[in-house]
């Protein structure tokens, strides 16, 4: 069969990191090629070369044999190379046809709307959508933008298709239609790279699998000769073992009761529908999932950075529902936020002002009007002592820190308990995602610490492993809800994977 | 200055019709080349000017002597100007500047003098320390807002000397330090002559006037115009005059007064205007409707305007700052400084104060502070004798617009009906000065705000 | 009747095409992302420099040469804010301040006789000091220009007509070309732009050099078609009204041409009004009115609902980066 | 971490330069100062004119007292709304009004002193404080209506801010043409004369020592804010990011707007000091653009309160010595306005240069 694209040995490095380390990928006419691998593992950035956006350090770029230079997403274009991104790039005001001829270079200057309608129609026909082309792109469902996103695409007459998580948004029968669309495209001819972290996707949709892992390709396997199991493996990096850290679970009363809680996503439509769980001292509930079913939304909504449409949030059995950020805190929650580097701290600011972000309010560190930077700075350089914060001083920037020093830096403020003591409750969204292995110890036995110490833990992560290692009960959640909860002894990466799977299946 | 051996009106007339569009590209690189060339070879402008001693010995009297004995001929009187626009505009501080340049010219003895443009009044201060700084001994301060501050430095260095214009602050007046005079170039007299000259030549019987703001200054000059236009009017006709004023609330805004003057010609069937802008916009627009075919009339306005109009200008108001400027730098050099209130009108700074038979009259001659327009021959020539034997009369002040005799014997009532002037009386200074009341002839109600 | 309405109603379109002109491209920029605080600056400076060159060549090279400075000076704003990613606020400040002093500067008497003397030699030396020009011809259009109460928009001059061609031109080129498609999505999401292989600079550059060359057309309008006398500071705050007559067109052209005789109209006729004896209206209200609309018309279209309808440009004043 | 932006102008690539120090930002600053300079000592070269003598023209200025002390009342009203500027700007708040909540100050104590010379009101030792109230509040109040509309609706605030400086102004022309006008005063649009007791001169009976301690209070109460106050830590946070701010607890709207009051009002008292300190009543254009030249000294202070006092006295300078310019060497007044514009585009300059670096890439390498 022809290769329509093949890379060679592609290299991107971004300061302090090596995104992709001689990287060797090929794309064949008529086959779905997943690109599978966690978050952080190279597959966005490799796809980014092959439109065009960024330009690799090293390696050979092949399109149809042809050795190319892409240097911007017009050359990409060009050669039929068209690509989804995660995040929807779509003017939201104009409408679906004003969207899909943008950019393109065809007949006169003046537009010949009537054209461009009928072909659309046509084209949208052809894949089983039934799209207006002359709606505006707000009134969209996410199903029906991702499907102007492709027809963009299709529309250029691109062979070469590149669609970067194209499922984390979409409903299950979304799913479904975007799966017999994109058979009929390979069946077409067209090649297709689907990246994704799903590995039941994978096996539902793709014909070839590569996995990333760090950024490099581990593996390229036909779909059809390998298991889901064995593909973890390849994506986690050695099979999974079970739990070596053993923290006696002393539990204690219920901390954090959450019922029947439904959150608004940023897309418009609610991301969590209707979660119900409980917390309890000195307990680690973890939660469990592909990232984007609604995980962050619950953890925001907990730590009272969104305002749940339904439901109830009880903290220490008060009625925390609807409460600010500044109640939250107040009531003992602490939250990691994933992307720490761009939520969790203030760049420009320095440590000690990144430290003390929300402590800063409360005595001694303040009184009604006042701050007390002595008081700060002292306990400033404690933090940094007992964390083990790498900086030249507590005076230094935070942006001059490494991604590791600025998850600890977050990790002093939210737990070290300058705000009224210990934590109640922490809500850790990611907290290791993107750390190496020290500073990812360094994490795990943070929580467990705090976890005999008696606070009670959410622990959101994508990593069955450390899930396995940490919790006490595992909660798998799917879009948007909870499918299941495994006490520790019954849970196993089987069980949840089905869980997940199940749920996918199931979701109404 | 303007000497070019074709007229400018010509040109622009050529300009017009040919557009001149041929000298083009080329033009315009080798005028560009050819001004960066030239500005770095040009000359710096020199703000300052000298005149010789010797020039002047006809017209100093023996002061002069005195002065120099006190001053020395090597060290000149510097003098400090300090003006609210840009001297290169039209309007107001243009009239300054050149009144400046006459005192310069005409004073006899050595004299550095100096000015800051467009200082806003906030900024007077630091203007006039910058000019005391550079050793003026005299300072015009040549905007209303500059009163209070004028005061405030005139205590602060009793060894200057201080001018003040437009004001009612002066050591005279008591409400300021004794080395604080105050002076304004008087307008109403003139005024009240240009509307004799309006109602020797309207057709319609309807004037207008655009107003800059409706303050004293400005309402006792429309009513001196619409007054003067009546007298005329009235005489001619047997009819009242109908006057129209409206309102552009700025002294300096060409396309303001535009839109205004266009309203009175069209909306009010209006044929002559009078207007107080520091801009010929009024007088421009008068000479576009002559280009229509639609005789309208218009005047000049601090300085002579005829080009702007030469069809349309009928006469109007200029002043000459130099005279009186001259009077102070002589009393600085003399150190002769009395504090004084002057308020210049027709006769005023003349070499000959006497009223001249109508035969010989200067009405329409450069002469004194204030003085008339040249007069448009259209205007039939016994109002012309009209305009001149008042004029005359009122530079020994023997006659006043605002008394029974500028009404055709009647007296003078306002708006409302209210007799404002019985017969016997005139208007006072106090009375000119407070003016908030329109003449019965006007139709618009004084805006309040 | 029919006269006074002719009357009323050419002088508005007079009056109105000032701002007509200059929020035409200052939609153009405002379109693609770059709010242009400069506008007023380059007015006074196409007013400027349509004084002196009118006398020196004539009309045609006159206007030329505003608008080519206009685009100069607005290519110095779209350096500074699209490439360099400076504030543009601050920048179109700068370039406001430039524009005044400088034109000042260059029509200032003596820097003028130096400048015209230069450019062309034969010059009379009575037009070195004077301070007008010979303002445009209007243009009777045959027939047209007879038709009761519709005649009077056939009585005007080039730039009037011009405006005239270019308000719907340039309504056209923006909702119906692809150029005018780029423009629009560059301003709303320029990621989406870059990812389809426009070049957000180079759009944003030339959208914001073509605000520079309307702007340099309506100051030699105001000067050379409207009132023909120089003063310094001519343009005295009409690129702010006009910048408050895009918000109010909610950035479409064929809604300016409205708005830009809404407000010339509401200029001429208080001049009528106060003949009729209503001058109790206060004109300091009066001059507040386009801000405060402006205002209000901020509020309605930043309500998010409304914003999308009317494709309010969302990256407004927000410089674009790729970043990795 | 380090953040990497790349621009395609040609080959020219523009990298953001990370972690600078202060020394660094202070010589790039001054660089771009001497390069500002540089650039007009060309352009009067050009027009024939000596730019070694302009230059001593100008620092001349701040060598005679006369001279200094008239700089230092200039730069009174402009250091107070360049601060005010300084905490709106921290918040990222594009406050280009302060000329408008200037006029507002103006207008609130001429409130007071009227109330107090036309109806009794108040005892004559109340009126100074009251003023000074009622222009920090009336200041406040208008940055507040593009604060709330920001706050509330959403509004960007660099247009209201903007159109609202026209609304301030055309209200004290309205009211000195009307009811506040003087009358005594000829007509003259004017209030009253200011009474002795409302005059600026607290300090040695001079208003300038009294602007210098208040420009000099004012650095100190900003410095204090921002440094050592809640609030102050909070407005900085929501300039920096208002998604962390409000992650960390801040309310963020209420931060607005209490920023942008604070803001408001101290340009309000920037105004208190023209009616009370330079011009003495209330007339219409009594500040002549003092809040746009603050945007300019904000920019230039790098928003640091004690800086600006000394920059604001180097504008008021500046102002003077625009004036000695035209005088010695005859350089008109529009001249100078084009100077301070080519200072001002060659600092902002400056700030780019300071915050990227120009990376020109040879053709095939790979970067370093």
């Amino acid at each position: 069969m022809e290769k329509l694209v093949e890379l060679r040995g592609i290299v991107k490095r971004f300061p302090g990191v090596v995104a992709n380390d001689r990287v060797d990928f090929e794309l064949r006419r008529g086959e779905v090629h997943a690109l599978l691998g966690e978050n952080g593992a190279g597959k966005t950035t490799l796809m980014n070369i092959l439109y065009g956006l960024y330009k690799p350090d090293e390696g050979e770029i092949y399109v149809r044999g042809k050795r190319v230079e892409l240097r911007s997403p017009r050359d990409a274009i060009s050669l039929g190379i068209g690509m989804v991104h995660q995040n929807f790039r779509l003017v939201e005001s104009h409408t679906v046809l004003e969207n899909i001829i943008l950019g393109l270079r065809e007949d006169g200057l003046r537009i010949d709307f009537e054209k461009h309608r009928r072909r659309i129609i046509e084209l949208s026909e052809r894949y089983g959508w039934k799209i207006d082309p002359m709606a505006r792109i707000w009134q969209l469902s996410a199903g029906e933008k991702q499907q102007v996103e492709l027809l963009k695409i299709l529309y250029r007459g691109a062979e070469i298709l590149i669609l970067d998580e194209p499922t984390s948004v979409l409903t299950v029968q979304e799913t479904r239609r975007l799966f017999e669309a994109l058979r009929r495209m390979a069946r077409e001819g067209k090649g297709i790279i689907f990246i994704t972290h799903k590995l039941n996707e994978v096996m539902e949709v793709s014909d070839r699998v590569t996995v990333m892992r760090r950024g490099r390709v581990v593996i390229t396997k036909e779909t059809r000769e390998t298991t889901k199991a064995e593909l973890a493996n390849y994506m986690i990096g050695r099979p999974i073992v079970f739990g070596q850290k053993k923290a006696s679970a002393q539990l204690g009363a219920v901390v954090l009761k959450v019922i029947d809680l439904k959150v608004l996503g940023d897309r418009g439509y609610p991301a969590v529908n209707g979660v119900s769980l409980e917390v309890r001292r000195g307990e680690i509930l973890g939660i469990a999932g592909v990232s984007g079913n609604g995980q962050v939304e619950l953890a925001e909504a907990i730590a009272g950075l969104r305002k749940p449409l339904a439901g109830r949030i009880l903290l220490n059995g008060v009625d925390a529902t609807g409460m600010d950020a500044g109640k939250m805190i107040e009531l003992g929650v602490a939250y990691i936020p994933p992307e720490g580097n761009k939520l969790g701290i203030v760049p420009g600011f320095r440590v000690v002002d990144n430290l003390f972000l929300k402590a800063y309010r409360y005595p001694p560190y303040s009184n009604k009007l006042l701050l007390n930077w002595g008081k700060m700075l002292e306990k400033a350089r404690e933090l940094i002592e007992e964390f083990g914060i790498v900086t030249p001083s507590a005076l230094s920037r935070a942006s001059s820190l490494s991604g590791g020093n600025i998850q600890r830096l977050i990790l002093a403020r939210e737990l070290s308990g300058i705000i009224g003591g210990i934590p109640r409750l922490i809500v850790a969204a990611y907290p290791t995602k993107g750390l190496d292995i020290g500073a990812t110890e360094f994490v795990h036995d943070l929580l467990l610490r705090y976890k005999e110490m008696g606070s009670g833990i959410i622990f959101i992560s994508e990593d069955l492993e450390e899930l396995l290692l940490l919790s006490d009960r595992i909660a798998v959640m799917s879009g948007g809800r909870i499918r299941g909860v495994l006490a520790r002894e019954e849970a196993d990466a089987e069980k949840i994977g089905l869980l997940m799977s199940e749920a996918v299946v199931q979701a109404g | 200055m303007r000497t070019g051996k074709i007229s400018r009106r010509k040109f622009l007339g050529v300009a017009r019709s040919a557009a001149i569009a041929g000298i083009v590209a080329a033009g315009i690189v080798g005028g560009i080349a050819g001004y960066v060339g030239g500005s770095s070879a040009a000359p710096p402008r020199t703000v300052t000017t000298t005149t010789t001693v010797a020039g002047a010995a006809q017209t100093v009297t023996e002061t002069r002597t005195v002065t120099q004995t006190v001053t020395g001929a090597a060290e000149p009187l510097k003098v400090g100007y300090v003006y609210i626009g840009p001297v290169g505009d039209y309007g107001w501080s243009y009239g300054h500047d050149r009144g400046r340049r006459w005192a310069d010219e005409h004073f006899g003895l050595p004299v550095k003098s100096f000015y800051r443009e467009s200082v806003p009044e906030a900024e007077v201060g630091s203007a006039i320390e910058t000019l005391i700084d550079e050793g003026a001994k005299l300072i015009f301060t040549t905007s209303f807002g500059y009163m209070d501050a004028t005061a405030e430095y005139a205590a602060k260095y009793p060894d200057r000397y201080f001018v003040h214009i437009s004001g009612y602050r002066s050591g005279a007046a008591g409400n300021a330090p004794e080395n604080m005079s105050a002076a304004f170039a008087e307008f109403y007299q003139l005024y009240y002559l240009n509307g004799l000259a309006a109602g020797a030549v309207t057709e319609t019987g309807v004037i207008g006037y655009v107003g800059a703001y409706p303050i004293p200054e400005v309402v006792r000059h429309i009513n001196a115009f619409v007054l003067g236009a009546n007298y005329a009017y009235k005489k001619r006709t047997g009819k009242n005059i109908k006057a129209h004023v409206t309102w552009i609330f700025s002294w300096v805004a060409p396309d303001e007064a535009r839109k205004a003057a266009i309203a009175l010609f069209e909306e009010k069937n209006c044929d002559v205007i009078a207007f107080t802008e520091d801009t010929p916009s009024v007088l421009q627009v008068a000479e576009e409707y002559w280009k229509k075919g639609r005789k309208v009339w218009s005047f000049s306005h601090y300085s002579d305007m005829r080009e702007y109009g030469p069809n349309a200008h009928l006469t109007g108001q200029i002043a000459n700052w130099g005279p009186i400027y001259l009077d102070f730098y002589r009393m600085v050099a003399t150190n002769s400084w009395i504090s004084v209130d002057i308020w210049a009108r027709i006769g005023d700074y003349t070499p000959y104060r006497w009223r001249r038979p109508v035969e010989q009259s200067t009405a329409g001659q450069p002469e004194g502070a204030v003085y008339l327009a040249p007069l448009n021959p259209v205007i039939p020539s016994e109002w012309q004798m009209l305009i001149k034997q008042k004029y005359e009369e009122m530079k020994e002040l023997l006659f006043e617009p605002f008394s029974v005799e500028g009404n055709l014997g009647e007296p003078i009532k306002d708006q409302n009906g209210e007799v404002r002037i019985k017969a016997g009386e005139r208007a006072d200074h106090d009375m000119l000065w407070n003016m908030d009341w329109l003449v019965e002839y006007i139709e618009e109600p004084l805006p309040k705000a | 009747m029919i006269e006074w309405i002719e009357s009323v109603l050419g002088l508005t379109i007079q009056v109105g095409t000032v701002y007509l002109l200059a929020s035409l491209g200052e939609i153009y920029a405002e379109r693609s992302g770059v709010l242009n605080l400069g506008l007023e600056g380059i007015m006074v400076m196409g007013a400027a420099l349509s004084f002196i060159f009118t006398l020196a060549y004539g009309h045609l090279v006159a206007i030329l040469v505003s608008v080519v400075t206009g685009i100069l000076m607005s290519l110095i704003l779209a350096v500074m804010a699209v490439y360099m990613r400076l504030n543009q606020t601050v920048t179109g400040l700068a370039l406001t301040m430039l524009g005044l002093g400088l034109s000042g500067f260059l029509a200032s008497p003596e820097v003028r006789k130096v400048m015209l003397l230069a450019l062309n030699p034969l010059l009379p030396e009575s037009l070195l000091a004077i301070q007008e020009a010979p303002k445009l011809p209007e243009i009777h259009v045959p027939l047209l220009s007879g038709i009761p109460i519709i005649g009077c928009f056939f009585r005007q001059n080039v730039l009037v007509y011009v405006s005239y061609i270019a308000a719907p031109l340039m309504w056209f080129i923006l909702f119906k070309t692809r150029p005018g498609l780029s423009l629009r999505s560059v301003g709303e999401n320029p990621a989406a732009a870059d990812a389809m292989g426009i070049n957000v600079f180079r759009v944003r550059c030339v959208a914001t050099m073509i605000s520079g060359g309307f702007a340099g057309l309506a100051g030699a309008y105001l000067f050379l078609g409207f009132q023909p006398f120089w003063r310094e500071g001519l343009t005295a705050g009409k690129g702010f009204i006009a910048l408050s007559l895009v918000i109010l067109s909610t950035w479409n052209p064929l809604r300016a041409i409205l708005g830009a005789y809404l407000f010339g109209g509401v200029e001429v006729i208080q001049y009528r009004l106060q003949l009729f004896g209503l001058g109790a209206l206060s004109p300091y209200l009066l001059t507040m009115l386009p801000y405060l609309v402006a205002i209000a018309a901020l509020v309605a279209v930043s309500i998010e609902s409304v914003r999308k309808r009317i494709g309010v440009p969302a990256s407004l004043g927000i410089p674009y980066s790729r970043e990795e | 971490m380090s953040l990497k932006i790349e621009t395609r102008f040609g080959r020219i690539r523009v990298e953001r330069r990370v972690g600078y120090g202060r020394l660094y930002s202070i010589s790039m600053t001054l660089l771009s100062l001497a390069l500002a300079f540089l650039v007009v000592a060309l352009i009067l070269a050009s027009l024939g004119l000596d730019p070694v003598k302009a230059f001593q023209v100008i620092f001349g200025v701040f060598m005679k007292p006369s001279l200094l002390l008239e700089s230092i009342k200039q730069s009174i009203p402009i250091c107070l709304a360049a601060l005010g500027l300084s905490i709106a700007f921290k918040m990222n708040f594009w406050n280009i009004g302060a000329e408008g909540q200037i006029y507002m100050g103006m207008i609130a104590s001429t409130g007071i002193v009227l109330l107090h010379a036309y109806y009794g009101f108040f005892h004559e030792w109340m009126v100074m404080p009251l003023m000074f109230l009622a222009s920090f509040l009336l200041g406040g109040a208008w940055c507040l209506i593009p604060g709330a509309l920001k706050a509330r609706l959403g509004v960007n605030e660099i247009l209201p801010t903007l159109m609202l400086n026209y609304v301030a102004i055309l209200i004290v022309d309205f009211l000195v043409h009307g009811p506040w006008r003087d009358p005594k005063g000829y007509g003259f649009p004017l209030s009253i004369p200011f009474p002795e007791y409302t005059k600026l001169n607290i300090v040695l009976g001079e208003p300038a020592y009294t602007g210098l301690l208040f420009s000099i209070l004012g650095a100190a109460a900003v410095f204090f804010l921002l440094e050592y106050t809640k609030l102050g830590f909070e407005i900085k946070v929501v300039g920096q990011s208002p998604a962390v701010a409000r992650y960390a607890g801040i309310r963020v709207r209420s931060t607005i707007l209490l920023g942008s009051f604070l803001a408001g009002g101290l340009a309000g008292i920037g105004g208190l000091s023209i009616v009370s300190g330079i011009i003495g009543r209330l007339r219409p254009g009594a500040s002549p653009g003092y809040g746009y030249t603050a945007i300019i000294v904000a920019a230039l202070a790098g928003l640091n309160p004690w800086v600006t006092v000394a920059v604001s006295i180097f504008f008021g300078g500046l102002i003077t010595a625009g004036g000695a310019l035209q005088m010695s060497m005859g350089i008109p007044k529009a001249a100078a306005q084009m100077i301070q514009a080519v200072i001002f585009l060659m600092i902002l300059v400056g700030e780019f240069i300071k915050r990227y670096r120009i990376v020109i890439e040879r053709p095939g390498a790979s970067e370093r």
